[in-house]
């Protein structure tokens, strides 16, 4: 099979999956709804990660834009009275691209560790804006207020139903849109950087420019995920931002693997099945299964999940 | 004829170590330049400085007229002026393929698209010529880490080519390869590069490879030019023999340990 | 991609499996399952949650033997088997958002007591009265929480509000006799701390205006050094020191506050300090100023059921109940005595709404004296709160309280309709002190 | 002045804690090339370690106190070793050739199991070790009391500073690790034995950290959760001052001591910021800390 279909048939898989997670809203019970929301809007985030590591690069940080997100989300509806979900989320998507269009400037010149370092503490300086602002109720947060869909407030019963179809269809254009951009010529690039930047720039490319790009791209899809979480739980505070936030993003994005765009959504909702389950059975060590669970991974599937997928698709074709 | 390259009085220095000593060079179109001289001669610092990759203590370096000081490397590949490198410098997990489409991307423009697939049918038709001309197309879908060298360097050398550059930079394009395989790659090359009208500028150890393929010698001696001529006259040269020539010790065909992981 | 279609639809497959596997372990009739969120990993396990989680274990297991003292004599709950079901409340809020609808929806509890977090509390609220299912808030003091949620239905908070710690921490040191010129504080870094200093430096101003604030310390929560602002408190030289730091950070600041002289002639007032009452032997000064967050621990009034909880706690873990102990007994025993006044007949579970209903304004007996479910429209408890000096006596290796002094909640607590902050600005206004 | 000196000596007494924390850190980045995310937990479990075995002394042995000074150091070394050893022989040798980044994954991975081993080992009661704490009383320095013990910390913390430069400057020992860290292969090819190496490296680390929570042990309640905080703490100082170089932790721990000190006196609203301000700002000026090399790529 050529190339071409491949990516073509990725994408209507994708679609189908949109439309099954949709309609699985109708009849799953809402607990496994309101999981699945938190692991697929957890899971934005991780693209942003993954972007990011395609690129070489690991963010410790990525908490910073969820945060913003979750935040514009927050201030927007309980300050400036703004309901619609959409102006919501626009405003997430706005808020973090210029906050990252601006680091992403400093960022863009840090590699390995010094990238994942000073990531960390970009967000971490955010942590502490927010513990600091006691109007926004410090580490304890504030909750928000429920959306509006372009005018049309949905009746109480409706509003959970509305607000999962919503982050199924946000998650799915997402995935859509990074479906591509994973086979577009800077995504191709994207990889020539992490595998060799000189070379890339001796094609006349300019690394660093893409790893502004991606920068700010995985920034919106993260500010994404945070203003879906903010409507999932109705609820934020200065911990999205904290590091150990970042660090289970990382956690995630590495159970998937970056070989493929449904990674991360697979990995993610994984995880947050295990976790469940490991705080329901383990409640005292819960943390220790997490770990082995990681370390597994990395020792016997180092490129993630994913890797079994394709494993098993070779050995069939 | 046309000067493509040209540098003036151009000078780099390492702390102490003068490793570009007021070198002063002019390569016309479409000549083969052969650069020869000992380990650390200056040779390879003379093309990162040319390309970009380093900047020149002084002195000024034109292509085509135009001064390309202070640009980076990226800028003057889209220029015109390409390189291959002493370690093959390629994308080790992605396939031939694969490698040379991205060439292709940066061949077509700087900024690269972010929603057109890559692997278009006219590229990889593109990529797959290019192959051929260099003898590789079996290696396509490969992972270059599984490639053997000789084929990594050819590779190195197609993916310069592939922005149709008008000058080509080529450093020991056979350290690393094997004797036999040694000619056989340079004819490969100089083929594709007179096909293509590429003026060429390559260093070399082989004396052997730079009297067969150079119609020009210049001869590097601590960081600066001591010969500058057609072969035979270099060859021959008393400074030459004794300062360049006498220190080839180097067996051919001795692998180098690899910057590179 | 015949792969990717596939794996996709697994993943569906997969959530559709845990969807019907969870639906077997639906709850069983014949008992009342009991969700329990406390913290079991992170710092606050070790002073909070885990003490808390043992009291209710203990408890627990009492009352479904039939072994508790009157009035909770009736087995379990309204005659019916307690079953817990306990979860870690770290992980953050939107974690614990979905714990508590797992907790609702696929563990099918009857009702919820838990929560030390305030952050947590208010995550958790507004999802309480979407599930409708009545919990309990045993610990987490926030003011905010039903200045928020102004008409609660399912939630009840058993526990006072913070604002009380830092009203009678202020009202204490006045009425003893101390010395309050000058006051400087140092608290946690997050809402916790920043909202009782507040409520402190507030408390004292309106109460002796004049007062100068001299010394505002704001560490990072877990910390552990504090070597720096000791410094930086006694180089302003406070006459009080005003701390509500929890835990290890309350302890570690006692014993280097201590050792570094932060308290030689000037008062040390710890609104939490009663946890480390039997370990800071002669590492904190006698006179240091202790609070319980209400009538707990060791300041836990003398009554029957009070000494019987002491001594089946110790007897079963080998420590003296803390004040974590203390208030998740009390939240099991409001709501088992809201169940029971619920009218449902004996054996059997009252509906929800029943339950709801006969909680407000449910006056029971708790293992620390009797609660009234008297604010927030009935669903916040007014109790009273108690402060003591730390006595050591070298001699005896024995640590006291002395110097108690009681304040009704009537004197401490903002009546409803009136926020705290400004309820303290006005001078307590309808406050019934004695 | 009293705030001058106060913050000079608060500094110095807060440089000294962060030094012995990033000590352990920075050394086996500096050998190893693994950022080790569970330094927290050694840090924790060295602290257990410590206080649990201090308490048993005085609630069981009524021996002369001052021998808890040795007590702890000792825990902290038996706590290093075994942990250090089952580590690096059970798991870290396995995955050497990762890359640098797979390896703070790595790490992360076993902090989260020690954070819950630890639970499981020591509990979740806090330890409550203040005995040595108290032993050396209290001096007056400008008006302001401060602990001896604290003063003792500073003496340990430039013992190890110094000690740490003369091995890795002054000995075979040291110039044998400095080829390790220049170029693992070529040091291989020349007969050094960089298993050993790095089994070695990687244990002293792990008791540099355990050590660092058994001496800190006694001036805290040491309860489940500390290691996590530490942590940063400890990867901000080697950030700053260049990881991998023990030069630069001892100038990066001056540097957060001093401004933190600084901001606790001068402006306590913004101490919270001054750490990580410290590191970004460091970052944006000397991406590779201030005693960091830059690795130069050749083509």
């Amino acid at each position: 099979m050529s190339a071409k279909t491949t990516i073509d048939k990725t994408q209507v898989a994708l679609l189908i999956a949109t439309a099954a997670f949709a309609a699985a809203g109708v009849i799953a019970p809402y607990w496994l709804c309101f999981l699945t929301m938190l692991a697929l809007a957890k899971a934005l985030v991780v693209q942003g990660v993954v972007i990011q590591m395609r690129l070489g690069l690991v963010s410790f940080g990525q908490g910073l834009f969820f945060g913003i997100g979750g935040y514009a989300v927050g201030i927007a509806s309980n300050f400036w009275g703004i309901s619609d979900a959409f102006v919501l989320l626009a405003l997430a998507l706005a808020a973090a691209v210029a906050v990252a269009a601006v680091l992403g400037l400093l960022m863009a010149r840090y590699r390995d560790i010094f990238f994942a370092m000073l990531s960390l503490a970009l967000s971490m300086i955010l942590f502490g804006v927010l513990v600091k602002s006691q109007g926004l109720g410090s580490t304890d947060g504030f909750n928000v207020p429920a959306q509006s869909y372009l005018g049309w407030v949905p009746a109480p019963g409706q509003q959970k139903l509305v607000a999962y179809v919503l982050t199924i269809a946000v998650v799915g254009t997402v995935a859509l849109l990074l479906c591509r951009y994973l086979g577009s010529g800077a995504g191709q690039i994207a990889e020539a950087v992490r595998e060799n930047e000189i070379r890339v720039e001796y094609l006349g490319l300019s690394p660093r420019w893409l790893i502004y790009a991606s920068y700010v791209m995985a920034a919106g899809v993260a500010a994404l995920g945070g203003a879906l979480t903010a409507f999932a739980t109705g609820h934020v505070d200065p911990e999205m931002a904290y590091w150990a936030t970042s660090g289970e993003f990382v956690f995630i994005a590495l159970l998937g693997g970056t070989a493929h765009v449904a990674a991360p959504f697979l990995a993610s909702i994984l995880f947050s099945v295990v976790r469940t389950y490991a705080f329901e059975y383990t409640p005292h060590t819960w943390q220790l299964i997490l770990g082995l669970v990681l370390l597994a991974i990395i020792v016997f599937l180092p490129k993630g999940l994913w890797s079994l997928v394709q494993r098993e698709g070779k050995v069939r074709a | 004829m046309n000067t493509i390259l040209e540098t003036r009085a151009l000078c780099r220095t390492f702390g102490a170590v003068i490793a570009a000593n007021s070198l002063d060079v002019r390569i016309e179109q479409s000549e083969v330049v052969g650069v020869i001289g000992s380990n650390g001669a200056g040779k390879t610092t003379f093309i990162n400085m040319v390309t970009g990759y380093l900047s020149p203590s002084s002195g000024e370096i034109l292509f085509e007229g135009r001064s390309i000081l202070g640009h980076a490397p990226r800028r003057i590949t889209r220029m015109g002026m390409a390189r291959s490198f002493q370690v093959a410098q390629l994308f080790p997990e992605l396939t031939v393929l694969d490698n040379l489409v991205c060439a292709l991307i940066g061949a077509e423009g700087a900024h690269p698209s972010f929603l057109k697939p890559a692997r278009s049918p006219a590229r990889i038709a593109a990529c797959d010529a290019i192959l051929a001309e260099f003898g590789v197309e079996h290696l396509r879908d490969d992972p270059v880490r599984a490639v053997p060298q000789g084929a990594r360097k050819l590779i190195d050398i197609a993916m310069a080519m592939v922005g149709r550059p008008r000058m080509l930079l080529l450093d020991e394009p056979t350290s690393g390869v094997s004797v036999e395989e040694k000619f056989a790659l340079m004819d490969t090359v100089m083929a594709a590069v007179r096909r293509h009208g590429v003026t060429v500028l390559f260093v070399e150890h082989d004396m052997e490879i730079v009297e067969r393929y150079v119609s020009r010698i210049l001869a590097f001696y601590s960081g600066k030019i001591i010969a500058d001529g057609p072969p035979a006259a270099v060859m021959a040269d008393e400074r030459v023999r004794e300062l360049v020539i006498g220190h080839h010790t180097r067996p051919a065909g001795s692998r180098r340990r690899s910057a590179q992981p | 991609m015949k792969t990717t279609t596939k794996t996709l639809g697994s993943a569906l497959a997969l959530a559709a499996t845990v969807a019907l596997t969870s639906g077997a372990s639906a709850a069983d009739e014949a008992k009342f399952r009991l969700g329990l969120v406390t913290f079991l990993s992170g710092a606050a396990a070790g002073p909070f949650g885990v003490p808390a989680a043992n009291g209710a274990k203990v408890l627990i297991e009492a009352l479904n033997d039939g072994q508790v003292p009157a009035p909770y004599t009736a087995k379990g709950i309204n005659g019916v088997e307690i079953e817990p079901v306990i979860i870690d409340e770290a992980g953050g809020t939107t974690k614990q958002v979905e714990e508590y609808r797992n907790l609702v929806e696929r563990q099918k509890v009857d009702a919820v007591i838990g929560y030390i977090s305030s952050g947590d509390c208010l995550a958790v609220s507004p999802v309480v009265e979407e599930l409708k299912v009545p919990t309990v808030f045993f610990d987490c003091g926030t003011s905010r929480l039903f200045e928020e949620n102004k008409t609660p239905t399912y939630l009840f908070r058993t526990g006072p509000d913070a604002v009380i710690d830092n009203i009678a921490a202020a009202r204490y040191l006045i009425d003893t006799g101390r010395k309050t010129d000058s006051i400087a504080g140092i608290n946690q870094n997050y809402a916790w701390g920043q909202d009782s200093w507040a409520d402190f430096k507030a408390t004292m101003l309106a109460l002796k205006p004049g007062t100068k604030v001299v010394a505002e310390q704001f560490p990072k929560i877990f910390q552990g050094q504090y070597g720096a602002e000791i410094s930086a408190i006694s180089v302003a030289r406070p006459d009080v020191v005003h701390s509500s730091f929890w835990g290890g950070d309350m302890e570690a600041l006692v014993l280097q506050g201590t050792a570094r002289g932060l308290f030689d002639g000037r008062t040390g007032i710890l609104t939490t300090g009663e946890s480390g009452l039997d370990r800071f032997k002669a590492q904190a000064p006698n006179g240091l100023i202790l609070g319980a967050r209400g009538p707990f621990g060791a300041l836990q009034p003398d009554t029957a059921l009070s000494k019987w909880f002491t001594a089946l706690y110790n007897a079963k873990t080998g420590l003296q109940p803390t004040y974590p102990t203390s208030k998740m007994a009390q939240a099991i025993l409001g709501l088992k005595a809201a169940a029971e006044k619920a009218g449902a007949k004996p054996g059997s579970l009252p509906s929800k709404e029943a339950l709801v209903g006969a909680f407000p304004g449910l006056t029971f007996e708790s293992v620390a004296g009797t609660v009234a479910m008297s604010r927030a429209g009935g669903h916040q408890a007014l109790q009273d709160i108690t402060y003591g000096e730390y006595q050591y006596d070298k001699k005896a290796d024995k640590a006291s309280l002395a110097k108690l002094k009681t304040y009704a909640g009537d004197c401490v607590m903002p009546p409803d309709g009136i926020s705290s902050a400004d309820w303290i600005k006005a001078g307590f206004p309808g406050a019934k002190c004695n | 002045m009293t705030t001058a000196i106060a913050i000079g000596m608060d500094g110095l007494i807060y440089a000294s804690w962060l030094f012995l924390v990033a000590a352990g850190l920075t050394v086996i980045y500096g050998v190893m090339r693994i950022l080790n995310m569970a330094h927290g937990s050694f840090y924790a479990i060295g602290a257990s370690a410590g206080a649990a075995l201090v308490t048993w002394y005085f609630a069981n042995v009524d021996g002369n106190a001052y021998w808890s000074f040795l007590l702890l150091p000792a825990a902290a070394v038996v706590a290093g070793v075994i942990l250090g050893l089952a580590v690096e022989q059970g798991l870290l040798r396995f995955l050497y050739r990762q890359n640098e980044i797979l390896m703070v994954i790595v790490t992360y991975a076993l902090l989260l199991i020690l954070e819950d081993l630890t639970k499981l080992v020591f509990g979740v009661d806090p330890y409550f070790a203040y005995q040595p704490y108290g032993l050396l009383g209290r001096c007056e320095i400008a008006g302001l009391i401060f602990s001896n013990y604290d003063l003792m910390l500073v003496a340990v913390s430039a013992t190890i500073a110094s000690g740490a430069w003369f091995i890795l400057n002054r000995t075979v020992t040291g110039k044998l690790l400095r080829a390790v860290v220049h170029d693992r292969e070529i040091a291989m090819a020349m007969g050094v034995n960089v298993s050993a190496m790095f089994a070695a490296t990687f244990v002293v680390g792990a008791t540099l950290g355990a050590l660092a929570g058994a001496l800190t042990a006694p001036a805290i309640s040491v309860s489940p959760g500390i290691g996590v905080e530490v942590i940063i703490l400890a990867f901000a100082v080697v950030v700053v001052g260049g990881l991998g170089s023990i030069e630069g932790a001892i100038v990066g721990s001056l540097m957060v001591g001093l401004s933190r000190a600084a901001a606790v006196h001068l402006a306590p609203e913004i101490e919270l910021f001054v750490i990580y301000g410290v590191m970004a700002l460091v970052l944006a000026v000397r991406p590779q800390g201030l005693f960091g090399r830059a690795a130069a790529r050749k083509i």
